[in-house]
C-alpha cells in the first residue's frame, strides 16, 4: 500500500494538476493557487525519498521545511505583485499583462 | 491477528481516503470557476497532503505543513482575493483550446514524470536510520545544514521587504 | 643593454598617457593637450633611442622581452622589435606626435578625445610590438574600438553611417582572424602562442592554404585590399582630422603588418599558393583606387582613395615574394604612412578653415593660404611619387619585384602611375590654383605654431627620399632571413 | 667626405650642381617675402654654377679619360643603388650649355620679371630646375639619371604653371607633366627590364654592354624602345607633342630655357649618352628615325599657320629636335650634339628676343607686334633676325654648320627618304621662320604712327626703356647672338672633343652609319642642296609677306582644310581630349564608381538590411504571454522525458 511509487505517482499527479492550473487560468490568483500545489506536490517527493531512500531521514525533513518557507515567501511577494498589478491595470487578467511583447 | 489485520485494513482506508481528500482538494482549486472556491479546494488538498506526511511517519512536517501552508499562505491568498476583488469582476470566458493545450501539456508530463518514477529502480541507502525525532532534526539544521536555515531566513526576510516596497509603492500610486 | 624594458616603456607611454588624462577635469582642455603632447614626445623620443640603438648589421630580433605570463594556455608577454616593425614603429610615434599637435585647437570635449586617441595608439603600439598571437589579436582590437566613439563624436560628414559601416567591417575583419588563431594554435598541438615556436613546428600544406587565406581576408580587409575597400574612403571623409591620420596612416598599416608578420610567417607555403590572388587584388586595387579617385568632389575621398590604391601597392609587394618586394611593400607603408599623415592634416587645416572639403567649393586657395595649400601640394607631389620622397624608393622596389614575378600584373599596376599623377594634379589644380575665391578671401593663413607638425611630416619624408639608406638597411636586415626561410 | 676638397673636378661638380638647390631652399624658406635678396641669391648661385661648369670643361677636354665619383645610395637584397657624378666629354658639354643658358636667362628675367608678385617664387623654381637639369645631365647611373629627370619635370610643371590664377597656366602645367609623366613610366619600365636583365645601371657600363655580348639584340631593342618612351615623352616626339606649344603658358624666360634650350633636349641627351646602347639594335634606331622624321614634318606644317610668336618656336623647337633624334637615328652621333648645342644657343635668343617684344607690347600676336612697329626696336629686331637665319641653316651662322653635318649622316642612310625628308624640313623650316621676320618688319598696313607716339611721352625716350633693366634684358640677348655668329666656326675643335670622348662612341657612330663613304648625293652637292633648300624658303616667305603687294596670308590660305588640319595640330589635342573624356572618364572611372558605390556598397549594406529584417521576423515569438512561454517549457521537458524512458 504505502511503497514509494505510490507516493510519487501522486506527488506527480499533484504536481501535474498544479501545472494544468497554471496554464489554464485567466487570473493571476488562481495560478498562484496552482503553484503552491505544484510545490506541495514536490514536497511529497522529497518526503517520500526521505521515508525510503535516505539513510538518515531528517535531510528530507529539513528541505521539506525550507520548500515550505520558501513557499510562504513566495507567496506573499506574488500578493503583492498581484496587488501592485491590480492597482495599475484595474484587472489581475494574465493576459492584458503583455508590456514585453516583442 | 485479524485486529492487527483490521488495524492494517483501517490504515490502508485511511490513506487512501486521505488521497482522495488531497485529490479532490486539487481538482477544485484548479477547475472551479469561483476563485473562493479554488482557495477553500487548495487549503482542503493541503491538510491532505499533511495527512500523507503523517502516514510518511514524520509527525513535525506535518504539523508544519498544517500551520503554514493552511494557516499562512491559504488566509494570505484570502486576504488577496478580498483586496483585489475579482469576484465582481467579469471574469470572461475560458478559451477552450487555451484549456486543452493545458491538460494535454500536463498529461504529455505526467505521463513522462510517471514513467520515469516507475522505470528508474530507486536503491534505498544500506544503513538506514528511523530517528524522526524533532531534537535531531532541529540539531542537524543549526549544525550541518546551517547553511539551508541561514539561507530561508535570509530569503523570508528579503521576501517580506519586497511585499512591503511592491504593494507599498503601488499604492501611493494609484490613491 | 641596461635591461631597461624600452619596449614595454614605449607600449606604457600610451597607457600613462591614457590613464593621466582621464585624471583631468574635463573643462581644462589645455591642460589636456599639454598633458597629451608630453607623453607623445615621451614616446617619440624612446622610439628613436630604439631607433638609433637598433643594430641592423646583426638583424633578427633585439630587445626581446619575453616573459610567461599564462602557463595553461602557454601565452607570453613577448616584445621584440626587427627590422620589420621597426619602422612601423617610428612611423606611429610621428604620426601620435604630430596628431597630436595638429588637434591642438579642440575645444569641444577635448578630453574623453585625447584619451581615446591615446588608447588607439596604445592598441596599435601593442600589435606592432608584441610576437605572442594572443597578444596580437588583444592589441589589434583594442585598437579597433576607440575608433567608433572617436568617428561618430567628433566625424564630419555622414558620421554615424562613417563609424557604424568602419568599426563593423573591421570587426567582420577581426572574426575571420580569430579563428585563425585558434586554428594555429589548435593544429600547433604545443601549447603555445609564441609566433616563432609556432612557425618552427609548421604547419600541413592544406592547413597553410586555409590559415592563411582566413589571416589574409580577415588583415586584408584593415589594409584596404580591393574588394574590401570601401570602408575606408567612407571612415576617413566621416572622421575628424587627426583620427583619420592616425586611421589612415597607421591602422591602414596595421592590417598589412598582419598579413607579413602572422600570414606569411605561418604559413609560407600559403602564401605561394594565394600569392596570385593576392598579386591580382593588389593590381586591380592599385588601379582601381587611382581611377576612382579621379572622380570625386570631397578632398577627404580623394585621399581615401588615393590610400586604397597606395596600399595596392603595398599588398602587391608583399605578394612578390622576393626580398626588393617586400622591402619595398615595408617601405611603401612607412612612406605612404607619413604621406598621408600630412594630407589629411593640411586638408584638415582648410576644413577647419573654410569648413568645406567639397573641391567646388573650394579655389585658389593658394592666393589666399600659400603655406597651407604648399604642405598639400608637397603631399600630393609625394603622392605621385615624384623621386627625391620616400614613396618614390618603395615603388621603385614594389615595381623591380612585380616586373619580376608578375610581369603582365606589374605593367598594369604602372598604368595606376599614370592616372594617379592626373588624378592628384586634378585635385591640386582645382583647389589650389584658378582664380581667388571671394568667399574665403579673408582667411589668415597657417600660423607658425600649427604649421610645425607639418613641416615635421615633410621633413621626414624628404629625409628618408633623400638617404633611404638609413631606412632600407633596417628593413633589409629582416627581410633577408624572412625570405630566406620561404 | 674629405674625398671632395681633395679631387678639384669634383669638388666643382658638387659644388656647382648644389648649389641652386641650397638657394632655392633659402628662398622658399627664408627670403620668400623679399624679393630683391632671392633673385640675387639665385643668380649667384646659377653664376657660380656656370663657371664651375666651364672650369669642369677645361679639365674634361684636358684630361684623357672621364671622371667618374660614386658613393652608395641605396641596396636591396641584390639591387645595388650608387649616387655620383660620370663627367665625360658628352655631359661636360651639356653642363655647360645648360648652366652657361640658365645663368643667361636668369639674368634677362631680372629684367622681364621685375614687378612679378611671384617674383622670389620664380627664382626658386629656376634654381630647382637648374639644380635638377645639371644633375641629370652628369648623373653616373641611369636610375639616377631618371630621377632628376622627373624633377625636371616636376620642375617645368611649376614654371609652366606659374601664373596659376589662369585656368589656361594650371591646365598647360597639367598636361606637360602627365604627358611627361607617360613617356617616364616606359623610361621607368625600361630601367626596371634593364636592372633585371643586365644587373648594372652603370652608363659607361651600359655603353660597352652590347661589345661583351651577355645580351641579346633582342633584349637590347626592348630595352633601348622603352627608353626611347622617355625620350618620346621628354622631348615631345611623334605622340606626345601637344604639350609643348601649350607649354608656352609660362613665362617667357622659362620657354627660352625650359622648353626650347635645356629641358626639352634633355630626351636627345639621354639619346646620345646611350648612343652606343642604342645603336647595337638597328631596329631601334630605325623607329627612331621614323618618328623622328614624322615629328619634324609634323611640327614644321604646324608651325606655319600659328600667329603666336611664341608657338611658332615652340613648334620649331619640336621639329629641330626631332631632327636631331633623326641624325641620332641615323647615326650622327656628333651631327646630333653638335645640333643640339647650336640650337640651344640660337633657340634662346630667338625666345628671349620675342620675350623682349612681348614685354613691351603685352601681346605674343606678331601681327599686333609688327603694326605697333616691332621693327623699332632695333637690338631685339637684330638678334631675332640672326637666329632666325641660324635656325633657317643660313652659312656664316652657326645653325648652317649643325644642320650640314645631320645631311651629312642623313646621306649617309641607303634608303634616301631620309635624306629627302631632312632637306623638306628645312626648306619649311626656313618657310615659317622667315613668315615671322617679315610679319615683324612688314607688317599689313605698316606701322601706326598712334601706338608709337604714346610710346615717346609716357616712357620718354624709348631706347633706355627701363634703364638698367633694359640692359639687364638687352645683354643676354647679345651674347646669346654673338655666340650663334661664332659657333658655327668651333665645329671641327668639337668634333674632335667629342670624338675624344672614347672608342665605343666612334665605335658605334662609325657602324650606324655603315660606314659608306658614298652618301646618296656626292658631299659638295648636299652643301648647296642645303643651302639652296634654305634659300628657296626664306625667299617663298619674302614672296608672300615681304614683298610691298603681298597677299600675307601664305600659300596654305588656298587649301582651307589643310590650313585647318595644321592649325588643329592634326587633331591630335582633339583626339587625346576625346580619348580621356570617353575613355578615363566617363568611361572606367564612372564605371568603378558606380560599382563601388553600388555593388560592394549595395553588397554590405544589403546583408545588414537582412540580418535586421531576419531579427523582426522572429520577433512575433516573444508575445509576451507568460502562460505559452510555460506551456512550451513544459512540453519540451514532458517530451525529453519521454524520449529518455521509451
Amino acid at each position: 500500500m504505502n511503497s514509494l511509487n505510490t507516493y510519487l505517482i501522486i506527488s506527480a499527479f499533484l504536481f501535474s494538476i498544479g501545472l494544468v492550473g497554471v496554464l489554464q487560468r485567466r487570473n493571476l490568483i488562481g495560478m498562484l493557487i496552482s503553484v503552491e500545489l505544484m510545490l506541495n506536490g514536490a514536497n511529497l517527493n522529497f518526503m517520500a525519498f526521505n521515508r525510503f531512500l535516505t539513510p538518515e531521514p531528517v535531510v528530507g525533513q529539513i528541505i521539506a521545511l525550507a520548500i515550505m518557507g520558501l513557499a510562504a515567501a513566495e507567496a506573499a511577494i506574488g500578493l503583492s505583485i498581484i496587488l501592485a498589478l491590480y492597482r495599475k491595470m484595474h484587472s489581475i487578467n494574465i493576459e492584458q499583462a503583455q508590456r514585453l511583447k516583442g | 491477528m485479524d485486529t492487527s489485520s483490521s488495524l492494517t485494513a483501517l490504515a490502508q482506508a485511511a490513506f487512501w481516503i486521505t488521497i482522495g481528500f488531497t485529490i479532490t482538494g486539487a481538482c477544485i482549486a484548479v477547475f472551479a470557476r469561483n476563485i473562493l472556491y479554488n482557495v477553500l479546494g487548495l487549503a482542503l488538498a493541503l491538510t491532505g497532503v499533511a495527512g500523507i506526511y503523517l502516514f510518511l511517519g514524520s509527525l513535525f512536517i506535518a504539523l508544519m505543513q498544517l500551520l503554514i501552508y493552511v494557516g499562512a499562505i491559504c488566509i494570505a491568498i484570502v486576504f488577496a482575493i478580498m483586496l483585489s476583488r475579482p469576484l465582481h469582476l467579469d471574469t470572461p470566458p475560458r478559451p477552450m483550446p487555451k484549456v486543452v493545450m493545458a491538460v494535454a501539456a500536463s498529461a504529455v508530463f505526467f505521463i513522462g514524470l510517471a514513467g520515469v518514477a516507475l522505470k528508474t529502480k530507486w536503491v534505498p541507502a544500506i544503513e538506514r536510520s528511523t530517528d524522526y525525532s524533532v531534537v535531531t532534526i532541529g540539531h542537524m539544521f543549526l549544525t550541518r545544514y546551517e547553511l539551508v536555515f541561514e539561507v530561508i531566513s535570509l530569503v523570508l526576510l528579503v521576501a517580506i521587504i519586497g511585499a512591503i516596497i511592491t504593494a507599498g509603492f503601488s499604492r501611493r500610486l494609484s490613491s | 643593454m641596461t635591461g631597461f624594458p624600452i619596449l614595454t616603456a614605449i607600449l606604457m607611454s600610451t597607457v600613462f598617457g591614457l590613464l593621466t588624462i582621464l585624471l583631468i577635469p574635463p573643462e581644462r582642455t589645455k591642460l589636456v593637450k599639454q598633458v597629451s603632447m608630453f607623453w607623445a614626445t615621451v614616446g617619440l623620443i624612446l622610439t628613436l633611442w630604439l631607433y638609433f640603438n637598433f643594430d641592423h648589421s646583426k638583424g633578427g630580433l633585439q630587445f626581446v622581452e619575453r616573459v610567461l605570463w599564462v602557463k595553461s594556455l602557454g601565452i607570453y608577454w613577448f616584445h621584440g622589435v626587427d627590422g620589420i616593425n621597426m619602422p612601423m614603429l617610428l612611423l606611429t610615434a610621428v604620426v601620435l606626435f604630430t596628431g597630436v599637435w595638429t588637434m591642438w585647437e579642440l575645444e569641444y570635449r577635448a578630453k574623453e578625445f585625447f584619451a581615446l586617441m591615446f588608447l588607439l595608439v596604445a592598441g596599435v603600439y601593442g600589435m606592432f610590438l608584441s610576437m605572442d598571437l594572443f597578444w596580437m589579436f588583444v592589441w589589434y582590437d583594442v585598437s579597433l574600438f576607440p575608433m567608433y566613439p572617436l568617428i561618430s563624436i567628433w566625424g564630419g560628414t555622414r558620421k554615424e553611417y562613417g563609424a557604424m559601416k568602419l568599426t563593423l567591417y573591421l570587426l567582420a575583419g577581426s572574426a575571420l582572424i580569430l579563428p585563425a588563431i585558434i586554428y594555429a594554435w589548435v593544429q600547433g598541438g604545443a601549447i603555445t602562442f609564441d609566433l616563432f615556436e609556432l612557425q618552427k613546428i609548421g604547419f600541413s600544406l592544406l592547413d597553410q592554404k586555409i590559415l592563411f587565406v582566413m589571416l589574409y581576408l580577415g588583415f586584408g580587409i584593415l589594409a584596404a585590399v580591393w574588394p574590401f575597400h570601401t570602408w575606408s574612403p567612407v571612415g576617413h571623409v566621416a572622421a575628424p582630422t587627426a583620427v583619420s591620420m592616425i586611421h589612415a596612416g597607421v591602422l591602414m598599416k596595421l592590417g598589412a603588418y598582419g598579413i607579413l608578420r602572422i600570414g606569411m610567417t605561418l604559413c609560407p607555403q600559403g602564401l605561394g599558393y594565394w600569392s596570385d590572388l593576392m598579386a591580382l587584388l593588389a593590381c586591380i586595387g592599385i588601379v582601381y583606387g587611382a581611377l576612382v579617385g579621379l572622380a570625386q568632389t570631397d578632398l577627404k575621398y580623394v585621399i581615401g582613395y588615393s590610400s586604397v590604391s597606395h596600399m595596392g601597392m603595398v599588398g602587391l609587394g608583399l605578394a612578390t615574394m622576393t626580398v626588393s618586394g617586400i622591402n619595398g611593400a615595408v617601405f611603401q607603408m612607412f612612406a605612404h604612412g607619413v604621406m598621408t599623415a600630412l594630407f589629411f592634416s593640411s586638408v584638415g587645416y582648410i576644413y577647419d578653415r573654410t569648413h568645406t572639403k567639397m573641391i567646388p567649393e573650394l579655389g585658389g586657395m593658394s592666393k589666399t593660404m600659400p603655406i597651407a595649400s604648399a604642405f598639400f601640394i608637397i603631399a600630393a607631389l609625394a603622392g605621385i611619387g615624384v623621386p627625391l620622397m620616400a614613396s618614390f624608393w618603395a615603388e621603385l622596389l614594389v615595381f623591380i619585384a612585380a616586373v619580376q614575378v608578375f610581369p603582365v600584373g606589374g605593367i598594369f599596376a604602372m598604368v595606376g602611375l599614370i592616372i594617379s599623377a592626373l588624378f592628384m594634379l586634378r585635385v591640386v589644380q582645382r583647389t589650389f590654383y584658378g582664380e581667388r575665391n571671394e568667399k574665403f578671401g579673408h582667411i589668415p593663413d597657417v600660423s607658425p605654431f600649427l604649421a610645425v607638425p607639418r613641416i615635421i611630416l615633410i621633413g621626414v619624408i624628404l629625409f628618408f627620399g633623400f638617404f633611404p639608406k638609413v631606412m632600407l638597411d633596417v628593413i633589409q636586415s629582416a627581410v633577408i632571413p624572412f625570405v630566406g626561410s620561404f | 667626405m674629405d674625398a671632395i676638397f681633395k679631387d678639384p673636378v669634383l669638388l666643382a661638380t658638387v659644388v656647382g650642381t648644389s648649389l641652386p638647390f641650397l638657394s632655392m631652399a633659402v628662398i622658399l624658406i627664408f627670403t620668400r617675402h623679399n624679393p630683391m635678396l632671392s633673385s640675387r641669391i639665385s643668380v649667384t648661385s646659377i653664376v657660380v654654377a656656370a663657371v664651375c661648369a666651364l672650369l669642369n670643361l677645361a679639365k674634361v677636354a684636358g684630361a684623357s679619360h672621364p671622371f667618374r665619383f660614386e658613393t652608395a645610395w641605396m641596396s636591396s637584397g641584390n639591387f645595388h643603388l650608387t649616387f655620383g657624378y660620370y663627367l665625360d666629354p658628352l655631359s661636360a658639354l651639356m653642363l655647360t650649355i645648360v648652366a652657361v643658358i640658365a645663368c643667361l636667362v636668369q639674368i634677362y628675367s631680372l629684367g622681364y620679371m621685375s614687378g612679378d608678385p611671384g617674383y622670389s617664387r620664380y627664382y626658386a623654381f629656376q634654381s630647382l630646375f637648374a639644380w635638377a637639369m645639371m644633375n641629370m645631365v652628369i648623373a653616373s647611373t641611369l636610375l639616377q639619371l631618371f630621377i632628376f629627370w622627373e624633377l625636371v619635370g616636376l620642375a617645368s610643371y611649376m614654371l609652366i604653371g606659374f601664373y596659376y590664377e589662369k585656368f589656361s597656366a594650371s591646365q598647360a602645367g597639367k598636361k606637360a607633366f602627365v604627358m611627361t609623366r607617360v613617356g617616364d613610366v616606359g623610361f621607368f619600365l625600361g630601367i626596371i627590364i634593364l636592372t633585371l636583365g643586365f644587373g648594372n645601371l652603370g652608363i659607361p657600363d651600359l655603353n660597352n654592354a652590347p661589345g661583351t655580348g651577355t645580351i641579346t639584340t633582342g633584349f637590347i631593342t626592348m630595352a633601348a624602345l622603352l627608353v626611347f618612351c622617355g625620350v618620346v615623352g621628354k622631348s615631345a616626339q611623334f605622340p606626345l607633342i601637344t604639350w609643348l606649344p601649350d607649354a608656352m603658358e609660362g613665362p617667357t624666360p622659362v620657354s627660352a630655357l625650359l622648353h626650347s634650350a635645356t629641358m626639352v633636349a634633355a630626351g636627345v641627351y639621354v639619346f646620345s649618352r646611350i648612343f652606343p646602347f642604342f645603336a647595337a639594335s638597328p631596329n631601334a634606331m630605325l623607329i627612331a628615325l621614323a618618328i623622328g622624321t614624322v615629328t619634324m614634318l609634323l611640327a614644321s606644317t604646324m608651325a606655319m599657320t600659328t600667329y603666336d610668336l611664341k608657338q611658332v618656336w615652340a613648334y620649331s623647337t619640336v621639329s629641330q629636335l626631332g631632327m636631331m633624334v633623326m641624325s641620332l637615328a641615323a647615326g650622327g652621333y656628333f651631327a646630333g650634339v653638335f645640333h643640339l648645342t647650336t640650337h640651344a644657343g640660337f633657340k634662346a635668343l630667338l625666345f628671349l628676343c620675342s620675350g623682349i617684344f612681348i614685354h613691351e607690347y603685352h601681346t605674343n600676336d606678331m601681327r599686333v607686334i609688327g603694326k605697333q612697329g616691332g621693327r623699332k626696336q632695333l637690338v631685339p629686331m637684330i638678334c631675332i633676325t640672326v637666329g632666325a637665319l641660324a635656325l633657317s641653316g643660313v652659312p656664316p651662322f652657326s645653325g648652317f654648320f649643325s644642320k650640314e653635318a645631320i645631311l651629312g649622316a642623313l646621306n649617309a642612310q641607303a634608303n634616301p627618304i631620309w635624306l629627302f625628308a631632312g632637306l623638306f624640313g628645312a626648306f619649311l623650316t626656313a618657310y615659317y621662320s622667315f613668315r615671322l621676320i617679315f610679319h615683324l618688319l612688314f607688317p599689313k598696313g605698316g606701322i601706326e604712327e598712334k601706338h608709337a607716339v604714346h610710346e615717346m611721352d609716357s616712357h620718354g625716350h624709348k631706347e633706355e626703356h627701363h634703364g638698367g633693366l633694359f640692359w639687364a634684358m638687352a645683354v643676354p640677348v647679345m651674347i646669346l647672338a654673338c655666340v650663334t655668329v661664332v659657333l658655327g666656326f668651333a665645329e671641327h675643335s668639337l668634333q674632335g672633343y667629342i670624338m675624344a670622348g672614347g672608342g665605343a662612341v666612334k665605335h658605334a657612330s662609325t657602324a650606324a652609319t655603315g660606314g659608306a663613304a658614298h652618301g646618296v648625293v656626292g658631299h659638295e652637292l648636299l652643301v648647296i642642296l642645303g643651302i639652296s633648300a634654305g634659300l628657296v624658303g626664306i625667299i617663298l616667305a619674302w614672296f608672300e609677306y615681304g614683298r610691298k603687294g603681298a597677299s600675307r596670308n601664305g600659300f596654305l590660305s588656298y587649301f582651307p582644310p589643310v590650313w585647318k588640319l595644321f592649325d588643329a595640330r592634326w587633331y591630335m589635342d582633339a583626339f587625346f581630349r576625346w580619348f580621356l573624356d570617353t575613355a578615363i572618364y566617363s568611361g572606367l572611372t564612372s564605371i568603378f564608381t558606380r560599382n563601388d558605390r553600388r555593388i560592394i556598397d549595395g553588397g554590405i549594406d544589403g546583408i545588414c538590411f537582412f540580418t535586421e529584417t531576419g531579427g523582426r521576423l522572429f520577433s512575433f515569438m516573444q508575445s509576451g504571454m507568460l502562460q505559452y512561454n510555460l506551456l512550451i517549457m513544459v512540453l519540451v521537458a514532458g517530451l525529453a522525458m519521454l524520449f529518455f524512458i521509451v
